[in-house]
């Protein structure tokens, strides 16, 4: 007896080696992953500090099969406008330049260099994979946490209920920076990744990708349910698939019928304190997002 | 520890060197493939956080070695063909 | 010391920096513009929008990432430079420790200038020396000639196998960056024959070859590559002599030892301390009116060439530096490094020229005094201050 | 040595005269420097330029406390900044002034020897611009004689390039022949 010879609907070669020290179910691990697939070996590779990092590269091992630097948590972007203007002087241009950074290195701290880079329109593929906190030391808020999520930060208690405020929108903004290729993806819906990372990697100037990474430590959920728990963000409308193309916006994927987001929030413990009037306002929060983007399809 | 080499600025030169790490002993659960039950859809393939599910000539084979036995691929089964068995019930 | 000729130039320091990227024929820069350093980027882009120069020039949004597109470059295997001044060297204090310990050859020009607060634009060294912990080796110039001749020279310093460390080469904001002075402009093609085409000795970004650089060193190996750093460090004392010597031969100037220069110290009863421009009023004073007196130039801060002063100042009347910067709650930190190498010797410590304040012959004069009284030994003087 | 101070506007040229002197010293194979006064004024505001010349290399670094020669690029500076400041006595002062002016210049700047032009007529004439800064390096030639005229000829073709450089070339050589030691 036997199995079904398999049928791969992604590239086969690994380029983020196994015995990295990410958490299991790691949904940024499963991002890297997916986007190398993509970017594949002609890749040079500069990330932040921050979970992907740190788990990856401990001297003296590696798991990047591709060339690979880090220098500090708030300059990647900076890193890899130096990196690709280099290969611009080596007459290298073929080489792709990508980025992995967090949200944190991405719409805090990294912000400035990520805005010098996308307004100077360097030859970059940037992916922020977001888990909506300062996952790597040990769950603070970031300016990507959604509202209500309770992080040890923004802890939920008799004043405080979580996050307080809306998360960032950095794909606007790097809309509004002129990029040529903005697009939104969910590790749990990994050909639409990487059909994106394909498009950024073909864009001549920046493309930037913002990936929803769930976190089983830091969301409170267990290991198994990260790809579940993607579905689920991307089914309720919590987090929306999208991409921007020479600024004309198209949504990628679009839930046949979008779920209560009561069904998303219940899952994970960061939510765990919310009210049912709190749930509520979410919930209208999400209509009203969603409606919006209903009419910047219509627009198109 | 005093084997280390010590390269000039922290270089490492080997690539996918992790591999020396084998974090198969992180696992409590071991995730098990019923190759008959098996499409061959790859979902547990594609969601893999440590590239441990490997296409074989029949079905797929899973790399023990690295597993940490997070459960994404039984989970994300549609015809729930991979089981988590406790390691202990393994041996 | 610049000989008139055909080959003299006019220039202020500022352009003889530049003058000397553009010999060298860097291939990255990355620079902000901050005073008084703001010409280099400006002449730099004349360079390159005139087709002088064949490089690519990063307009970055700050010197955080002025300092990390460098890195970026010069870890993909160009030569790289950048410039900066107080505040922006400040800004990018957390790269400078990142590119010495990825062991980068970078070189980056400083005109020397005070930090805040009160804001000021004038030149002291508390921006660089306030770097002299990052592992860059520091070389402080007196003259124009002198900054053209030193970037030149640091990028075989920093390219060296032996060494592998990034290099400042600093020099006073408007005392040198905006002063007009003869330089002798070297022929292009001796310069690139004495740095060479540079080739990546450890490590290259490159699909071909792919390297994983700036990974996570835990407790178990940290140390050792910090300790390796202060090898290097050390290595580097030789090959700046060797340097320096090389381009004597080549091109007919040196600076001392390429580490210290001396002048008239032979049978000098004082001996005075100091970095930079000031320097060269130091001279004018021994010439005009102290012919006992003899100075010290540290042209090297680090590696700190201590032994080499120890041995200097021994068996004199009196020893005084003159720190154009503080530590503030402790000595200054030209005395504390001399100090440190020659515990017997009494030592004045003054400071002077703090923000731009003038460092005249009487001032000069003066700290020359403070060691005549053997006073400031321990407690800096403070010259031509009203507080 | 020759230490020279320049007085002038912000806009009118101080900063470059001083260049011009260095540079041109180089031509006559001496050594120069020039600097400006480090400050943060803008144009309108005076300033003060500095050049020193020397058959040997220039040592010193410090600003210029007792100049040897002034120029002055516009008189009503006198008003506003103390001109002779550190000028050891029969200092030369190089001034622009026109002619009905000099009465006044002269009572002002007793006990030096002053020299006179009227460096804005000449400026307007060869230039069509206010910008007196290369005519008062000529007028300061004449009056000092420590460079030649030949060497700021070459100065200005360094410095400016094509007919910028001729007319100001002109401006100099008329403010040389015009100008006058006034007593």
């Amino acid at each position: 007896m036997s199995g079904r010879k398999p049928r791969l609907p992604i590239p086969k070669e690994e380029l983020l080696a196994p015995g990295h020290r990410a958490c299991a179910g790691c949904g940024s691990a499963l991002c890297v992953r997916l986007c190398l697939k993509a970017l594949g070996r002609n890749t040079i590779v500069v990330t932040s500090t921050g979970c992907i990092e740190v788990t990856t590269t401990p001297y003296p091992e590696t798991a990047w099969e591709v060339p690979w630097i880090h220098v500090a948590f708030e300059n990647a972007a900076a890193v890899a406008s130096g990196v690709e203007r280099a290969l611009k002087a080596l007459d290298r241009e073929d080489v792709t330049v990508a980025v992995f950074s967090g949200d944190g290195g991405t719409v805090d701290i990294g912000f400035q260099a990520l805005s010098g880079m996308a307004e100077r329109g360097h030859n970059v593929v940037y992916i922020c994979y977001d888990n909506e906190a300062y996952m790597n030391t040990g769950v603070q808020r970031s300016g990507a946490t959604p509202p209500y999520a309770a992080t040890t930060t923004t802890p939920a208690g008799k004043v405080w209920r979580g996050e307080m405020r809306p998360k960032k929108d950095m794909p606007r903004i790097m809309v509004d920076h002129g990029v040529p290729y903005v697009a939104t993806a969910c590790i749990s819906h990994p050909q639409d990744l990487i059909k994106k990372v394909e498009k950024a990697k073909e864009t001549d100037g920046p493309a930037y990708i913002h990936v929803l990474c769930p976190c089983p430590p830091g969301w409170g959920y267990d290991s198994s349910e990260t790809v579940e728990i993607g579905e689920l963000a991307v089914d309720t409308g919590m987090w929306v698939l999208y991409e921007v193309e020479d600024g004309e916006f198209r949504l990628t994927y679009r839930p046949r019928e979008r779920k209560p987001v009561e069904e998303y929030l219940k899952r994970q413990k960061r939510f765990q304190h919310l009210t049912e009037e709190e749930i509520e306002e979410i919930q209208r929060m999400v209509d009203e997002q969603w409606e919006e983007l209903e009419r910047l399809e219509r627009e198109r | 520890m005093s084997e280390m080499e010590y390269t000039i600025g922290a270089v490492i030169k080997e690539p996918g060197s992790t591999r020396r790490n084998k974090t198969g002993r992180w696992r409590v659960f071991r995730p098990v493939l019923d190759e008959d039950k098996c499409v061959g859809c790859a979902r547990c393939f594609m969601f893999c956080p440590d590239g441990c599910v490997r296409p074989a000539e029949d079905a797929f084979k899973i790399d023990y070695e690295y597993c940490k036995g997070c459960g994404i691929c039984a989970k994300v089964c549609p015809v729930d063909a991979i089981e988590m068995v406790l390691e202990e019930e393994m041996e | 010391m610049t000989e008139l000729g055909p080959d003299v130039r006019v220039i202020n320091g500022n352009y003889a920096a530049a003058e000397a990227v553009r010999l060298v024929d860097v291939d990255v820069i990355a620079a902000y513009p901050i005073t008084p350093q703001t010409p280099i980027v400006e002449y730099l882009s004349e360079f390159i929008a005139n087709g002088e120069l064949d490089a690519e020039f990063i307009h970055v949004e700050s010197e955080h990432s002025a300092i990390s597109a460098v890195v970026g470059a010069s870890a993909t295997g160009v030569r790289v430079f950048t410039a900066t001044a107080s505040q922006g060297l400040a800004l990018m204090h957390e790269v400078l420790f990142i590119a010495s310990g990825l062991r980068l050859p970078i070189v980056m020009a400083v005109a020397n200038r005070a930090l805040s607060a009160p804001i000021n634009i004038w030149c002291d060294h508390s921006d660089t020396v306030a770097q002299r912990d990052t592992c860059w080796i520091q070389l402080y110039c007196e003259s124009n000639q002198e900054i053209l001749d030193t970037i030149i020279q640091a990028y075989r310093i920093a390219e060296h196998e032996d060494v592998l460390l990034p290099v400042m080469v600093c020099f006073d904001g408007f005392t040198l960056s905006h002063t007009l002075e003869p330089v002798a402009i070297p022929d292009e093609e001796r310069v690139r024959e004495f740095v060479g085409e540079f080739e990546p000795v450890h490590c290259r970004l490159d699909p071909e070859e792919p390297m994983t650089i700036g990974p996570v060193g835990g407790p178990d190996c940290y140390m050792e590559f910090k300790k390796m750093q202060h090898e290097a460090m050390e290595r580097a004392r030789e090959v700046i002599g060797e340097v320096n010597r090389e381009f004597s031969d080549a091109f007919g100037r040196s600076y001392g030892d390429g580490l210290v220069e001396e002048y008239n110290t032979e049978d000098a009863d004082y001996i005075v301390i100091a970095m930079g421009s000031v320097c060269g009023t130091v001279k004018h004073v021994i010439d005009e009116e102290r012919p006992d007196v003899g100075l010290v130039r540290v042209k090297a801060y680090r590696p700190f060439p201590g032994d080499r002063i120890a041995e200097i100042i021994q068996d004199r009347e009196g020893v005084v530096t003159i720190d154009r910067t503080h530590s503030y709650g402790a000595m200054p930190p030209l005395w504390t490094d001399v100090k440190a190498h020659a515990p017997d010797v009494e030592v004045s410590s003054t400071i002077a020229g703090l923000g731009g304040r003038d460092v005249r012959p009487e001032d000069v004069l003066r700290a020359i005094k403070v060691a005549e009284e053997g006073k400031g030994t321990d407690e800096p003087v403070w010259i031509n201050v009203n507080v | 040595m020759i230490e020279i101070r320049i007085h002038g506007r912000g806009g009118q040229g101080a900063v470059t005269a001083a260049e011009i002197l260095a540079i041109a010293a180089k031509e006559d194979g001496k050594y120069s420097q020039a600097f400006p006064f480090f400050g943060v004024e803008r144009r309108g505001a005076p300033v003060t330029a500095f050049a020193r010349i020397s058959d040997e290399f220039i040592r010193v670094r410090s600003q210029i406390y007792r100049p040897d020669h002034i120029i002055v690029l516009d008189p009503s500076l006198m008003s506003v900044v103390d001109v002779t400041e550190g000028l050891r006595e029969d200092g030369l002062v190089v001034i622009n002034a026109p002619e009905d002016n000099w009465n006044d210049v002269l009572e002002r700047l007793s006990g030096y020897r002053v020299y006179a032009v009227d460096a804005t007529e000449i400026a307007l004439d060869e230039l069509g611009v206010p910008i007196v800064n290369t005519a008062m390096v000529g007028a300061y030639l004449r009056a000092s004689k420590v460079l030649s005229l030949d060497a700021v000829r070459e100065a200005i073709r360094v410095r400016f390039s094509g007919e910028i450089a001729e007319k100001n070339v002109r401006a100099v050589e008329r403010a040389y022949e015009e100008v006058e030691r006034i007593e």
